[in-house]
């Protein structure tokens, strides 16, 4: 199958809606794109797995190379393995998710759309990037669209939110820029990933790069202390924008820290290996706990992010198949997961114009359908067995418990009293919103979700479904790849 | 060489030259003739002309030498005339609207072609002299453009602060060419390259000489006049300075260091990196605070200039190839920011970052164009400048010098904030009467397509970076 | 007789040159700092005729770089004559220190 | 031969299809939905009771043992090569029990519910909720892998939490619930762990396999789990210990039992299904499921059962005396009867006669459903009819419903252990064992059953007796007695309180799934039962006839009265704890830290930045002489750094 296909039809939804003028129709056109990228996606997903059966064991299927500047090295290079046909599926549902719930932009609709569609592209051609060159230019061709939706888009302090957001993350890619130029620069002028993956650069070299490329990503992950991007992002941005966000944008980091930092220097990954289970386990508990004490849905589930996408640098960091494995459940989880929370947030909040729980309460008797939707989110988000979170967690946990010695051992731990903190924050928001009596006289005339609302809110809980509760599928899918990246540290 | 008196080649190698002395000779008439008005076909003429001369340019056989290695010309050198030569063009093309009611229209253009054919001697100077004459040639002029707003008291501050301090520099150039004389008994520059001995005079010959091109190229600490006279000057006389003369004196810098003084590359390594690193932070931190637009693209372009002397330090090829090809995004990126400027102060000569609030509401495309610019400025993908400042970094990166390297990508990062101020202002911030929609009469028109076709699709085909390193490597 | 030690031409012309700089830096009326440039200019004319005499006898390069400095100082302060007389029109001075609308 | 695994499976998914089909489709339904929920629960429980009939009659018993009998098993997901989640279904003894267990309280409690939620808004979604939590809880019991275990464990949780906080309108009710979950996740989170080292201690999360592999002496995964230690304690003694609390969570043992009261908040027939019969004891069943190893390989971890059991027992009974809500009574006599399920495992053994705790504390479970269920019901019934739950608006009611009085007794006499009610077998066994093990917990366990007994009567009788008939005046749109679906699972139940405890239990659920007879020793017996009837006698001195002893009393033994009707002030503690410390000292801090210190580390880079950008500016001049200044200053110092330094 032809990977060109992932950018080409976003790239013409985009020149569609350049071309069309009317808000319907472009948001007719976004939605149609979006729905087609979906399938795409699927049909990937058949044709690796039919491609897999028939015994094709190479590294990266349907690799597809265009020299683009050859006196460079550097080249249109794609290819996916199943880590990355996870996280193409993941960006499909939360991409046609979050057009739908924007169905009712009626403000700047066709730069809105547009932005959308810009930044989903920038995160396929991310994911089926193999030179590291592209790569980084669709991880930046993603970061102007954030900015923009946020900065036009947004709410509250909007402004302030977006510029930190975009010079957070532009810091990021600027580390992940010196990284991959100093791998071009020892591996021979070259950005190809599998010839920098056997170009074994020397260890003082990767313990010089690598905190640049894992630090960068995890600037995109939120990793602890460079999260603070997250909260206020994530709660300025209008809903769509902050499920790609939180849905996608969090993923270019956790995949790229796997992909470039650990696949491609995987002795300075030893190396630094307790540095980062540290930094994760701060992130996870820490985390958890300054959600206890926001007052703002967004906030709240803006920080739960932070802690739980702690789960897949913990993931990363511990260094076993089955943790790098769960660190990728974890990524498809959360994507999912934490996009149907804002979606719910979205949706509550159109309707009751506060996102303060403390001004909600009782909402569960008006919207019932959001306050479900919302309910589920934060149950998945608990690690409720039947969701997805609970898999991704305790793929992560039993990788972690692999490690036998007490340092892993106790990072493990504090890991999984978070899974007590999280139910905490999670049942106190959602009892305070959607239960108790009726806090608002006005609460009482509001409607339940639409149509749009209600399909995409349906897409994206069967997925989270589709997850919880045959995992196998997946598992199957990224276990290959994880057991290569784990071979590459010699382990 | 062979073929030296051979009127042909003569004409062939100094092809561009005798063109843009043409055109000069066709302004004078034209001038002699005119009466009351300018003829209206007296514009678009020389436009179509400049336009021949850019494509004769791209033609990458004009190669040889003159005047035994006083004039040379290669491929490359011709590619280099050919880009100042496109950009002029385009700053022409938008200064229309600007000269539409200015008395002095075709003397404003002859003193461009001037400058621009000062500088086409300059690429190709092979010899001290020639440098210095050319360098003067395309000096002098631009001081009387500058004050080209007669009655405009900052129009002839700033004329006033680049003459003085120009003269100043040049002085001090001069005497480092004079102290390269004295060290090597030449001005050719071949054979001064051969005959290096490493005494300090050279070095401090060198350091003279640089200073004298740090000016021009607007490095810091050579960089204070840059500002203001970039302020005071009219819009397009800005552009041109801030594009074509720092683009010139780049290319001639290349030159110098590259054939000049090879022998010293160590050591010029050395005074690239530390140039470049405070050039970077210095204009970044400046144009942080800016208001006027103008002033901030100054700064701006200091900025750019950092990332010039990086990819310079690569010292080879891609060096040299990465210069080139970030002139050539360089000035479609910031000519179509000057281009928007130019139009809006000409029609309300507003120049203040806060009047840009609200632009969006009225002039979508024209706010667009601008941002994109910027973007193209910030190197944000997927604009050429993304591409044309990571290939300038990938240059420099050759030596691995890591703290060069963390600090050339943390600027990218402080420039973007202030790109992102002005991109605030036109697309999210309002206003209670923003700007009024903007006319856009057709030359404008045409420079602005070229610049955005530019600036969105130069970077998607690699043959033209491929083509110039073709031409770089005979260099 | 013998003849001038090519140091103590050398030695004038730095002489000149730094106080070239110094009037430049330090004069605050603009036609003085022009003709302090001159100074500047002047002195590397004698370094140029200086070298050409006593190092490189046998070429004229020096003495004709000479010539073309002079001719270009000339047009130079022209320029710049004409600039300070507009400066004038418009300012009432021509004090660099009072010209300094634009700054920051 | 194997039993009917589709049979089996069955038992689960029907009502899980309901759970989805109610859920998806109630509001439609309306009424209609209850019908078929209880229709479906109906179906599963006669194929609980099919299998149960296959498994004790026919196929269970191998040569006078009764097999561990893994009947489905699908690997759902792959860890390691060794290590994997497995969805599978085991027979043995004690699940086949549960399988009946469950499915038939749930189904009275279906046909109940009927009548109680009649007209609930949400009535549909009261079922669906209800399906959620028979197919969670039936899942648990059956499940063949410990992980396993763990899901429908965390599901039971939160279909309990649903349930509590059913009247999600009600603040207490959503109070209660959260509490409920939260403090059973904490348990849970010892059970995680505790599962995490067990499993990479065995190398396996089979309970087959994982039993199999620890209770041998020679076996290396053995000696590796008691040689690698933590804090001086053996990785397995840590295992089961954590396991245990997870177990002790949800059984609402001391400490962890803060929750159980509250959740009195949910509907009375979720309380009879949930809180009394079912879930609760699904801690006793876990540490049965492992007992094995408990008892093999790691006593001590047993002894801390034992002595958890016999405290929590004694304390809840302590404080069911002083209670006046009549659903809170119940829910402390439920804490204290399950108290004794776990000590009696705790003083059980293993082979033959020395299984007598196990298998009593098994019987005591099985009866215990019976009698607790139908209390709650009863006392669901009396609720229905008064609308409160307070004693003090309650009294003489034996009139006015003689159906829910009979039955009330039954069960009242069932729990105080009065011969030849159900409760008096499973607590003579029960007390046996501890007799023969430890008489420390022997005497005590005594003393609770004398208790239990007082406690119970001074409910029944300030219910029942107490006050004169409420005169008619006194009346109420509906009269008396619920509902016949009301009525009907009283009568059940009552007769099962009278029945089942001549069930000869030591053939079917025994440790080493061996015989073992029940034998019956009535000297043994006089000093329990005599002492329960003192109990009863004493309540009826007290509250049969309302009178000031009980005032006089509770002032005579003030201080030990008050703590105890306010609970030992466990809450307080408890609410200290969260609120005062772990939000103040935790997530205060860390949220300020977040906000002041992270972020403002990274606001302070950009503020340093435009600070310095600030303070150069003044480079700028604008004068000329000074910008020429710099340039010659920088002609000069690039000249001495670049030639002289560098």
């Amino acid at each position: 199958m032809n990977l060109t296909l992932l950018l080409l039809v976003p790239l013409s939804t985009a020149l569609g809606i350049i071309l069309l003028r009317d808000v319907k129709h472009i948001r007719l056109m976004a939605a149609i794109g979006s729905i087609c990228q979906l399938g795409l996606a699927i049909k990937l997903l058949l044709a690796y797995q039919t491609a897999r059966l028939l015994g094709d064991t190479s590294q990266m299927l349907f690799q597809f190379k265009y020299a683009w500047y050859p006196s460079l090295g550097i080249q249109w290079h794609f290819g996916v393995d199943g880590i990355s046909i996870a996280m193409i599926l993941l960006t499909a549902i939360v991409v046609v998710a979050g057009i739908l719930f924007s169905w009712k932009m009626s403000f700047q609709g066709k730069e809105f759309f547009l932005l959308l569609v810009l930044l989903s592209m920038g995160a396929y051609g991310f994911f089926i990037s193999l030179d590291l060159f592209s790569l980084f230019f669709f991880l930046e061709l993603a970061v102007i669209p954030k900015y923009l939706l946020i900065a036009i888009w947004g709410s509250g302090k909007k402004e302030y939110s977006a510029t930190k957001l975009a010079l957070m993350l532009m810091g990021g890619s600027a580390l992940v820029l010196v990284g991959f130029l100093g791998m071009y620069e020892y591996a021979g002028k070259t950005f190809d990933m599998l010839q920098l993956a056997q170009a074994h650069l020397p260890l003082e070299v990767q313990k010089l790069l690598f905190p640049f490329v894992f630090m960068g990503f995890g600037v995109f992950t939120a990793i602890f202390p460079f999260h603070t991007w997250a909260p206020d992002g994530h709660s300025s941005a209008p809903t769509a924008a902050s499920m790609f966000l939180a849905g996608i944008s969090m993923k270019l980091g956790g995949y790229g820290a796997l992909r470039m930092a650990v696949y491609l220097m995987p002795e300075a990954a030893q190396y630094y290996s307790p540095l980062i289970i540290i930094l994760a386990s701060i992130a996870i508990l820490y985390g958890a706990f300054a959600t206890m004490m926001q007052k703002d849905l967004k906030y709240i589930n803006a920080y739960s992010s932070v802690s739980h996408c702690g789960f897949v640098i913990l993931g990363i960091g511990m260094l076993t198949r089955t943790s790098v494995t769960g660190a990728v459940l974890q990524m498809f989880s959360h994507g999912l997961m934490t996009a149907l929370f804002f979606a719910a947030i979205g949706m509550l909040y159109e309707r009751s114009h506060t996102r303060q729980i403390g001004e909600l309460g009782g909402l569960m008797k008006t919207m019932p359908f959001i306050s479900c939707v919302m309910f589920i989110a934060g149950l998945c988000s608990l690690g409720l067995p039947g969701f997805s979170g609970f898999v991704a967690e305790m793929t992560v946990f039993m990788g972690s418990w692999e490690n036998a010695d007490t340092f892993h051992r106790v990072a493990t731990i504090i890991a999984c009293a978070s899974i007590v903190v999280t139910a905490v924050y999670i049942l106190r928001a959602l009892g305070a919103s959607l239960l108790g009596p009726i806090k608002n006289e006005h609460f009482n005339h509001l409607a339940d979700a639409t149509w749009n609302e209600k399909i995409a809110s349906a897409l994206l809980i069967v997925s989270i479904m589709a997850l919880g509760f045959a995992p196998f599928w997946l598992n199957n899918l990224i276990t290959p790849d994880a057991t290569l990246i784990i071979h590459a540290l010699g382990k | 060489m062979l073929l030296e008196n051979n009127l042909l080649n003569f004409l062939l190698v100094m092809l561009q030259e005798l063109g843009l002395t043409a055109i000069l000779i066709v302004l004078l008439f034209a001038k002699l003739m005119e009466g009351e008005k300018t003829s209206p076909m007296l514009y678009p003429l020389v436009m179509v002309l400049l336009l021949g001369h850019v494509l004769i340019s791209f033609d990458g056989n004009t190669t040889g030498m003159l005047f035994s290695g006083m004039y040379v010309n290669t491929p490359l050198i011709g590619m280099e005339k050919g880009i100042l030569g496109l950009g002029t063009l385009l700053i022409c093309l938008q200064a229309g609207t600007w000269l539409k009611n200015h008395k002095h229209s075709t003397e404003f253009i002859m003193l461009l072609i001037a400058t621009l054919m000062g500088m086409d001697y300059l690429l190709s100077a092979g010899n001290l002299l020639m440098f210095y004459l050319a360098l003067e040639l395309s000096t002098i002029p631009l001081a009387a453009l500058c004050n080209f707003d007669l009655e405009k008291r900052r129009s002839s501050e700033s004329a006033m602060k680049l003459i003085l301090s120009s003269a100043f520099s040049s002085g001090i150039l001069l005497f480092g060419i004079s102290m390269l004389y004295g060290a090597t008994g030449s001005l050719n520059f071949i054979e001064i390259s051969r005959s290096f001995m490493g005494t300090e005079m050279e070095m401090l010959a060198l350091i003279f000489i640089f200073s004298g091109f740090a000016f021009k190229i607007a490095v810091v600490p050579f960089h204070f006049w840059t500002a203001d006279v970039y302020e005071g000057a009219p819009i397009p006389v800005t552009a041109f300075l801030s594009v074509i003369s720092k683009g010139a004196m780049i290319f001639a810098l290349t030159t110098m260091l590259y054939k000049v003084f090879g022998a010293y590359a160590a050591m010029w390594y050395n005074i690239l990196f530390v140039a470049s690193a405070i050039t970077m932070t210095l204009g970044n931190l400046f144009a942080m605070r800016q208001m006027n637009i103008k002033r901030f693209l100054a700064f701006s372009s200091i900025t750019q200039a950092g990332y010039l002397l990086l990819g310079l330090s690569g010292a080879s090829a891609e060096g040299a190839t990465s210069v080139v090809y970030f002139m050539l995004v360089y000035i479609f990126s910031n000519l179509g920011a000057f281009g928007v400027l130019a139009l809006v102060s000409a029609a309300t000569g507003k120049e203040e970052i806060h009047d840009f609030k609200g632009f969006y509401k009225n002039n979508p495309v024209l706010s667009w164009v601008f941002a994109l610019s910027l973007f193209s400025l910030a190197g944000i993908p997927p604009t050429a400048g993304f591409f044309g400042k990571l290939f300038l970094i990938t240059a420099g990166a050759s030596r691995f010098n890591m703290p060069f390297l963390v600090i050339a990508a943390l600027n990218m990062v402080i420039s973007l904030f202030y790109y992102l101020k002005v991109v605030r202002a036109m697309l999210v911030e309002q206003q209670d009467e923003p700007l009024p929609t903007i006319a856009v009469p057709f030359y404008a028109r045409i420079a602005l397509v070229v610049c955005v076709a530019g600036v969105l699709l130069t970077g998607f085909f690699g043959q033209i970076y491929e083509y110039i390193h073709t031409l770089s490597l005979g260099f | 007789m013998h003849e001038i030690p090519i140091n103590h031409i050398l030695f004038l012309s730095t002489a000149l040159f730094f106080i070239g700089v110094y009037g430049f830096l330090s004069r605050k009326n603009m036609i003085t700092m022009l003709m302090a440039v001159e100074l500047i200019l002047n002195a590397v004319n004698i370094n140029f005729v200086a070298f050409n005499k006593y190092l490189f006898p046998g070429k004229l390069d020096g003495l004709f770089f000479t010539i073309f400095i002079i001719a270009i100082a000339a047009a130079e302060a022209a320029v710049a004559i004409a600039i300070i007389i507009n400066l004038y029109r418009s300012h009432k001075s021509i004090d660099v220190d009072e010209v300094n609308d634009m700054k920051y | 031969m194997m039993p009917d695994t589709i049979l089996i499976a069955l038992i689960p998914i029907i009502p899980f299809l309901c759970f989805l089909l109610l859920g998806l489709t109630g509001k439609k339904l309306g009424a209609f939905s209850g019908l078929l929920g209880t229709a479906s629960m109906a179906v599963s429980a006669g194929f609980a009771a099919l299998t149960a009939y296959q498994y004790f009659f026919h196929v269970g018993k191998i040569d006078g043992v009764f097999q561990k009998m893994v009947v489905f098993n699908y690997h759902w997901l792959q860890f390691t090569p060794e290590i994997s989640i497995n969805m599978g279904m085991l027979l043995d003894p004690i699940s086949v029990m549960m399988l009946v267990v469950v499915t038939f309280v749930s189904l009275m409690v279906h046909i109940y519910s009927l009548g109680y939620m009649k007209g609930e808004e949400r009535f549909s979604v009261f079922y669906s909720f209800l399906s959620l939590f028979t197919f969670s809880m039936l899942g648990l019991v059956l499940s063949a892998n410990l992980f396993q275990t763990y899901i429908f464990w965390e599901l039971v949780g939160v279909s309990s939490f649903l349930l509590i906080g059913f009247y999600y309108t009600k603040p207490s009710a959503v109070s209660a619930s959260k509490k409920a979950f939260i403090v059973t996740r904490f348990a849970d989170l010892g059970f995680l762990i505790g599962i995490l080292i067990l499993g990479f201690n065995a190398k396996t999360l089979d309970f087959g396999l994982l039993i199999e592999r620890l209770i041998h002496v020679e076996s290396p995964y053995l000696q590796t789990a008691i040689a690698s230690s933590f804090m001086g304690v053996s990785a397995l003694t840590w295992g089961l210990l954590l396991i245990f609390v997870g177990g002790a969570g949800k059984s609402a043992m001391f400490p962890l039992h803060v929750w159980l009261p509250d959740a009195m908040e949910g509907p009375t027939p979720v309380s009879a299904l949930i809180h009394a019969a079912t879930m609760v004891v699904a801690g006793v069943f876990l540490v049965a499921r492992l007992f094995p190893i408990f008892i093999l390989s790691c006593p001590v971890a047993l002894d801390v059962v034992a002595y958890v059991g016999i405290f929590s027992s004694l304390f809840a009974a302590i404080i069911a005396c002083t209670q006046t809500d009549i659903k809170r009574v119940l829910a402390y006599s439920t804490m204290s009867q399950i108290g004794y399920m776990m000590f009696a495992l705790g003083v059980s053994g293993y082979e033959g006669e020395a299984g007598l705790g196990y298998m009593g504390s098994m019987f005591h479970l099985f009866t215990h459903a019976m009698f607790k269920a139908l209390l709650f019901l009863g006392a669901g019934s009396v609720i229905h009819y008064i609308h409160s739950n307070e004693m003090k608006d309650m009294g003489g009611l034996r009139k006015a419903m003689p159906i829910t009085h009979i039955t009330f007794l039954i069960a009242c006499l069932a729990i105080a252990g009065i011969p030849p009610f159900a409760g008096f077998f499973s607590k003579e066994e029960i007390l046996a064992a501890a007799f023969h093990k430890n008489p420390v917990i022997f005497y005590v366990g005594l003393i609770t059953a004398a208790m239990t007994a007082f406690y119970m009567f001074r409910l029944y009788f300030s219910i029942f007796w107490n006050k004169p008939t409420p005169s008619a005046g006194h009346d109420h749109h509906h009269h008396g007695e619920g509902p016949f679906t009301m009525m009907l699972p009283l009568f059940i139940l009552a007769l099962c309180s009278i029945s089942v405890g001549f069930i000869p239990f030591g053939q079917f659920v025994t440790a080493d799934g061996q015989f073992l007879a029940n034998e019956f020793h009535p000297m043994f017996s006089i000093a329990p039962v005599s002492l329960a009837l003192g109990g009863i006698f004493l309540a009826m001195l007290f509250y049969k006839n309302a009178n000031e002893l009980p005032a006089k009393l509770a002032v005579s033994m003030s201080v030990l009265y008050a703590s105890a009707y306010r609970k030992f002030y466990i809450d307080e503690v408890y609410l200290f704890v969260t609120k005062r410390l772990i939000f103040n000292l935790l997530g205060r801090p860390a949220a300020w830290f977040d906000r002041t210190i992270v972020d403002g580390l990274m606001n302070l880079i950009g503020g340093l930045t435009s600070g310095f950008a600030e303070m150069i500016r003044g480079l700028q001049s604008g004068k000329v002489q000074s910008y020429a200044i710099w340039f010659f200053a920088g002609v000069l110092g690039f000249a001495v750094l670049f030639i002289y330094l560098w």
